[in-house]
């Protein structure tokens, strides 16, 4: 007892003297009026056409920063993501390839027949966010987030043998997520490949004409405006993500004695 | 200038908005009063439907009634109602998954009850 | 715009963030269950992110008209945008949370994975007995 | 000025490891993993070596990102300091490849992850190297680290390395969480999170003012600062450092290092030892001497009479020498050779930190420069020495199946070329006369001298004497000891042999050249430019150029 | 009068507060399937914060990760691992 | 042929929703729509329909139609007014009781199209059912009945009329 109201009022001093510090190192009292003048400069050339060899052709502008300005930045996210996976099927590796012996007859009728229609609607909704990532909130990962919830509901609401009936496999799986982020990374370096065979200038992750370069993705398409990679990196990033969760999932909800039996005896190798 | 239509249509969903608001209410109050986990099922009913469903879709008019959303009213307005649609299904079938699950672990007391007829059919291995 | 008030909760809101932040590090650090610290790990990254995004919000002008934060325009003069410009909140820590998330969303998985081996393993979580085996392992090894 | 060598490094691997495991689900043939491996680090190690030859002749290399002008994209900045650790990076990358020709024959399975695990690895290493972005920074510091803790849990059966790579992950995740909280502090205080930016706000002196970065992110101190600078700054550095400081290995952030390095595998562990260590020191270094430098820095506020960034290094500096000792003191017991390695790399780490005491701002430029150019070259040479050993060992505890010294005895007339190899490289840590590994310690030891700080110097050369008991237990059970009856399973070794001859050889050479007064001047010319004000106004000019250049009208 | 500016910062500050509970019982609790709950519930009073502070954005991801996915791993894992926390 | 009527009510529902969803017209909404409704309505099919004939049928869509309308502008408001003023009455008159219901529908739409129903509006929630036999166990917080045939008769009579109208 005594030692908790040494830790609470620790803690308490603790939360104290950071705000304290961080109200003197520019919090303030109160949030300012102004935005950072880098901000500024984001706002302006977004979707700026008067400036449009500094414009991303994208009207929201944390898209256009997520993928654009600091495509870089996003794009190794989506390797530390796979990292996050491929270290998954390292120390899962073996598992995959064993017959899975759970047989689990799921929720009733009703939860399976309303689920059905939900997974529909849910799959809708996170393609519709990535596809108009690019012009409302939302974007590839969210749009991924979002759909990667409908296999996971779908394993616990019909019971993991549904993947096996109907044939999604871990190699499919692996291929789809693959497959997507080698076109993920392909479409950042498209317009350099262009540039290096016809002796232009292209930089990586180019997306609009810059003040050097005249190489340009296509900054409408239809009717409405496109922002050149993002939809691309937007829809790719959304194929990966929404099989990298269900490879995950199939993965961690993979029977304990399947494992255990995997681990049994010593690894050689040092 | 707001047209007579738009304005109806803020109006009616703001009072869908209230009828919402006094659901959850009720059912934040029923949900202390009631007896059991069964009984309080009826007053997450009342706060799913009439508490959420309801203002939702209040929502989905008075996204449809305001001009000075630019491109985003309708995708507002629209996607109130899928996300109504979405939880007209799932507050049904989420209840019903909470109640059967529950009945058969036993986590949770049946009493007070009148009468029990899943329990005896179950008795008699109907179930 | 009652300014005593929104100071108060202004002030009350990075409070609460560092007392969370406290009470968090202390579970990741201190509780000995593995999962008890994984859940302490996502409430802390959760914090520094919603922290970050409190960096990014700007007081709204008193006379502004009650607008969407974003461009409502697909074809938008200059005057537009220097309106949007105006009243939209700082995008750069909002793109920076988004990658974060996804960061620690990566390392929470692994973390998942590598606890459950954890358990296969040692058939338990609990940190002060894993590091009981240890030394007794570290022990036998050096002697 | 935009320099596609530098930035394909990261680019170019990252693509590899995503396309190389779809060939692993047509293709099941090991070799074709590692020569896909090997050709990607050797174009990677192309490219460095091409950076390093520009660096050296006194260039700075920035790439920017999408064509976006400096602090609106993300900008990579190559001057000497992470030139040559970029080329150390690439070279040790390449052998560690070349050497998994050889050790995929050794493991049961996993061999397509290994690769793409160390092509991430690689990636990450490289873009902590070379960004010029702190945001950045903590991204590739994530890379890095969720590559390592899956290469750590490799041998997946094994309890030992699991419970390895958790302590090693859950404190990770900690630290870098809250490296990125320092990065946030740096953002809200100054506006910016591009280091040449941020050099050019944290310091008062008016020629490092740049107006092409300004433009877009503003003048500071002035308008667009917000709140107190200098608190902030104190705040982020105290967040960064103690995520970089865990990285590197700093006692007390260095509980994790023994069993993650021994329980890895052989490549993973040479690599950890020889490179991923030095990610955290060279971060360490960016921000105490470009970023907040002893000319006039936020970070120089007086805290009672005496300079923050001082009391900070002194602390660091302290902690080093802490680590050395404990690091020498507790390498003689050890049994396992892996871990015993891990005690000597965390003893010189430990010797590099106490460096660092050179950079306060009484001390003479002149020895501050001396110590850096110590720092860069032991880093050198203890990656190389370290490298050779991990692999030299690692592959004897293969052979002999089993980590144990005492089961390694009796070998040296079956592979001579191997342990002679290994007690080369010994000797070169320990600081043995002709070999590289003494001149880096001499260095920094009259660097220290000259510094004015005579027992840190003492430190180094009783640090060295305390580790030279392990070092020679290791040496006599190769040398000496009688064969302890095990039969080792192979009898050819061609490729780490190789290796570890290269190796030796390269330190010997290193050792050879740094007498050579024609390759120790131009090094010592570039640590003083690297400390000098003129460095830093070469590092933002760069930047300052690509921003005019690519900013447009 | 009330207006807009200071309903957000009062539902903001509110929203805070609870989530510091919620944190509190979070870490204090034995029962770790009650500690996923009780951080689920923290993190909707997040998603609510992020709102307030206009970031649609990351609701829209944050809502899915720490609301969905988090919690359905964890009691996963919880599953496994057992349901109490035991102090020896 | 048949895997393609199979997925049209899916793809159809699946547009519906994108472009509700969307709230536009605009002519990129509708290529990415169609694109994303085959696609989706392809892989959810076989878990969606059953009998791709009756899926076709556009009087069965009326009677849906009918039905929605009548349900939430009585069904749901007099269960709600039901449900408030017992939360609200001082006294918290009570009659839990969980009864079993025979229904007639033994289609799997039907039946969750009866006990969503049931469920959904307050005071009833569906417990358990038994598909073979048609009976559902409803969880009835005032039971003015348990003789199952009479609260058959008060509780689920119109939905399953209804149910048996549009999916048997």
């Amino acid at each position: 007892m005594l030692r908790d109201i040494i830790f609470v009022t620790l803690l308490i001093i603790i939360a104290l003297a950071l705000s304290y510090l961080t109200y003197l190192g520019g919090l303030g009292d109160l949030p300012p009026q102004d935005i950072r003048l880098i901000a500024r400069s984001y706002l302006n050339l977004t979707y700026n056409q008067g400036v449009n060899w500094l414009w991303a052709a994208s009207p929201e502008a944390v898209t256009a920063i997520v993928w654009d300005y600091r495509g870089l930045d996003t794009l190794f996210e989506t390797v530390v993501f796979y990292g996050a996976i491929l270290a998954a099927l390292t120390v899962f590796r073996g598992v995959s390839k064993l017959p899975d012996r759970i047989v689990s007859v799921g929720l009733s009728v009703v939860v399976k027949r309303t689920m059905a229609i939900v997974t529909l609607a849910i799959l809708t909704v996170a393609a519709s966010t990535a596809l108009h990532g690019h012009l409302t909130p939302g974007g590839g990962f969210q749009g991924g987030a979002i759909a990667s919830v409908a296999p996971l509901l779908l394993i616990v609401v019909f019971g993991k043998q549904l993947f096996v009936e109907k044939k999604v496999s871990y190699n499919k799986l692996l291929t789809l997520r693959n497959a997507s982020l080698g076109l993920l990374s392909l479409s950042t370096v498209a317009l350099l490949i262009y540039g290096l065979a016809t002796n232009e200038i292209g930089y990586i992750f180019q997306n609009q004409a810059k003040a050097l370069s005249t190489l340009s993705y296509p900054s409408h398409m239809l009717d409405v405006p496109l922002g050149g990679t993002l939809f691309f990196l937007n829809v790719f990033e959304f194929l990966a993500v929404t099989s990298g969760f269900t490879l995950v999932f199939t993965l961690l909800l993979s029977s304990e004695e399947v494992i255990l039996k995997e681990f049994e005896g010593e690894e050689y190798g040092y | 200038m707001a047209s007579l239509l738009e304005w109806t249509l803020v109006l009616v969903g703001q009072a869908l908005i209230t009828v919402g608001v006094f659901c959850d209410l009720v059912a934040s109050i029923s949900m202390l009063r009631f007896p059991n986990f069964y009984t309080r099922l009826h007053a997450a009913t009342v706060g799913s439907i009439g508490g959420a469903f309801v203002p939702i879709v209040g929502v989905a008019l008075v996204a449809a009634g305001s001009e000075f959303l630019g491109v985003y009213r309708w995708f507002l307005s629209g996607a109130s109602l899928v996300i109504a649609f979405v939880e007209l299904l799932l507050a049904g079938a989420g209840s019903h998954a909470l109640a059967r699950a529950t009945h058969r672990s036993r986590a949770a007391p049946v009493q007070p009850v009148i009468v029990d007829q899943l329990e005896e059919d179950r008795g008699k291995g109907e179930v | 715009m009652d300014i005593e008030l929104v100071k108060f909760m202004f002030i009350l809101t990075v409070m609460s963030l560092y007392l969370n932040f406290a009470i968090t590090l202390y579970g990741v650090v201190a509780k000995v269950n593995l999962v008890k610290k994984l859940i302490a790990l996502t409430i802390l990254q959760d914090t520094v992110n919603v922290f970050t995004v409190l960096i990014g919000y700007r007081l709204w002008r008193p006379g502004l008209i009650l607008q969407p934060p974003a461009l409502t325009d697909m074809n938008p003069t200059p005057e537009i945008i220097k309106d949007f410009v105006e009243r939209s909140v700082d995008p750069l820590p909002q793109a920076f949370v988004l990658t974060a998330i996804v960061i620690g969303l990566a390392v929470t998985l692994f973390l998942t994975t590598i606890v459950l081996h954890v358990n296969y393993h040692f058939k338990t979580v609990n940190v002060d007995e894993i590091g009981g085996m240890k030394r007794r392992y570290i022990h036998e090894e050096a002697v | 000025m935009n320099d596609l060598s530098v930035g394909l490094t990261t680019v170019l691997p990252t693509v590899v490891a995503f396309l190389l495991p779809l060939l692993t689900l047509r293709f099941k043939s090991r070799a074709l993993y590692a020569s896909i491996t090997t050709a990607t680090t050797l174009a990677v190690w192309l490219l460095t070596l091409v950076n390093f030859m520009k660096v050296f002749k006194g260039e700075v290399l920035t790439y920017a990102f999408g064509g976006w002008p400096p602090p609106l994209g993300i900008v990579y900045v190559v001057d000497m300091l992470n030139g040559v650790l970029g080329f150390l990076a690439a070279t040790l990358f390449l052998l560690a490849s070349v050497y998994t020709f050889w050790y995929f024959g050794r493991i049961e399975s996993g061999h397509e992850w290994l690769s793409t695990l160390t092509l991430v690895l690689l990636s990450g290493v490289l873009g902590c190297l070379y960004t010029g972005d702190l945001f950045n920074f903590f991204v590739m510091l994530e890379v890095l680290s969720i590559s390592s803790y899956a290469l750590v849990a490799f041998f997946r059966r094994r309890k030992w390395a699991i419970e390895a790579s958790m302590a090693y992950s859950f404190i990770g995740a900690l630290a870098t969480m809250l490296f990125f909280f320092g990065v946030i502090f740096i953002y809200a205080s100054f506006g910016t999170v591009n280091m040449a930016d941020l050099i050019t706000k944290a310091h008062a002196i008016p020629e490092l003012g740049s107006n092409p970065l300004e433009r877009w992110s503003g003048t500071c101190p002035g308008s667009w600062c917000y709140g107190n600078v200098f608190i902030s700054s104190a705040l982020a550095i105290a967040f960064m450092l103690w995520a970089l400081n865990f990285e590197a290995g700093i006692f007390p952030n260095n509980y994790w290092m023994p069993s993650a390095y021994a329980e890895s595998p052989t490549p993973a562990s040479a690599l950890f030892a020889g490179i991923v260590d030095k990610v955290g020191t060279y971060g360490v270094l960016r921000l105490f001497i470009t970023v907040f430098t002893a000319y006039g820095s936020t970070l120089m506020f007086s805290v009672g009479g005496f300079p923050f960034r001082d009391f900070v290094l002194i602390v660091l500096s302290t902690l080093g020498l802490v680590t050395g000792y404990l690091g020498a003191l507790l390498m003689f017991p050890q049994r396992n050779v892996k871990r015993l390695l891990t005690y000597s790399t965390i003893s010189h780490i430990g010797i590099i930190f106490t460096a660092f005491s050179a950079f306060l701002s009484h001390v003479s430029p002149e020895a501050s420069a001396e110590a850096l150019a110590g720092v860069m070259l032991h880093m050198v040479t203890h990656a190389f020495g370290e490298f050779l050993l991990f692999v030299g060992l690692g592959t004897l505890s293969v052979v002999v199946g089993s980590t144990n010294l005492a089961r390694m005895s009796g070998l040296r007339g079956r592979y001579p070329l191997l342990i002679a190899s290994i007690i080369l490289g010994f000797l070169s840590l320990l600081g043995v006369i002709p070999l590289a590994g003494f001149f880096s310690k001499y260095v920094i030891f009259t660097a220290l001298i000259n510094a004015g700080l005579p027992v840190h110097g003492i430190s180094i050369v009783l640090i060295s004497g305390i580790s030279a008991l392990g070092y020679f237990k290791v040496i006599y059970t190769l040398m000496v000891s009688e064969g302890s009856g095990v039969t080792p399973r192979e009898t050819r070794l061609y490729i780490p042999t190789g290796i570890t001859v290269l190796l030796a050889a390269l330190l010997i050479i290193l050792g050879v050249l740094l007498t050579q007064s024609s390759f120790i001047n131009p090094l010592m010319e570039h640590s003083r430019e690297l400390m000098s004000v003129n460095g830093l106004l070469k590092y933002v000019d760069a930047v300052n150029n690509l921003s005019t250049l690519l900013g447009g009208a | 009068m009330m207006d807009y500016v200071d309903l957000v910062f009062l539902m903001m500050g509110i929203t805070a507060v609870i989530s510091v509970s919620f944190t509190f019982l979070a870490v204090k609790t034995k029962d770790l399937m009650h500690a996923v709950i009780f951080s689920s519930v923290q993190s909707i009073a997040y998603a609510l914060v992020y709102f307030l502070l206009m970031a649609p954005d990351i609701v829209l991801v944050y809502v899915a990760v720490s609301v969905g996915i988090y919690p359905l791993i964890l009691i996963l894992v919880v599953k496994r691992v057992g349901r109490f926390e035991v102090t020896a | 042929m048949k895997r393609l009527f199979k997925s049209l009510i899916p793809t159809l529902l699946s547009f519906l929703i994108y472009v509700i969803y969307t709230g536009s017209l605009r002519v990129y909404d509708i290529v990415t729509g169609l694109v994303v409704a085959a696609v989706v309505g392809a892989l959810t099919s076989s878990l969606i329909i059953e009998d791709w004939r009756k899926s076709l049928d556009v009087r069965r869509l009326a009677h849906l139609l009918k039905f929605a309308v009548r349900y939430f502008l009585i069904d749901e408001v007099r269960a709600h007014m039901l449900v408030i003023k017992l939360g609200l009455s001082p006294k918290l008159g009570l009659r839990p009781a969980i009864v079993k219901m025979p229904i007639k529908t033994r289609n799997d739409y039907g039946i969750t199209l009866v006990s969503l129903s049931i469920t959904n509006t307050p005071g009833t929630v569906v417990v358990d059912l038994n598909k073979e036999k048609g009976n559902i166990y409803v969880h009835w917080i005032y039971a003015t009945t348990t003789v199952p045939e009479e609260s058959y008769r008060e509780v689920s009579e119109v939905f399953d009329e209804y149910a048996l109208r549009i999916f048997e």
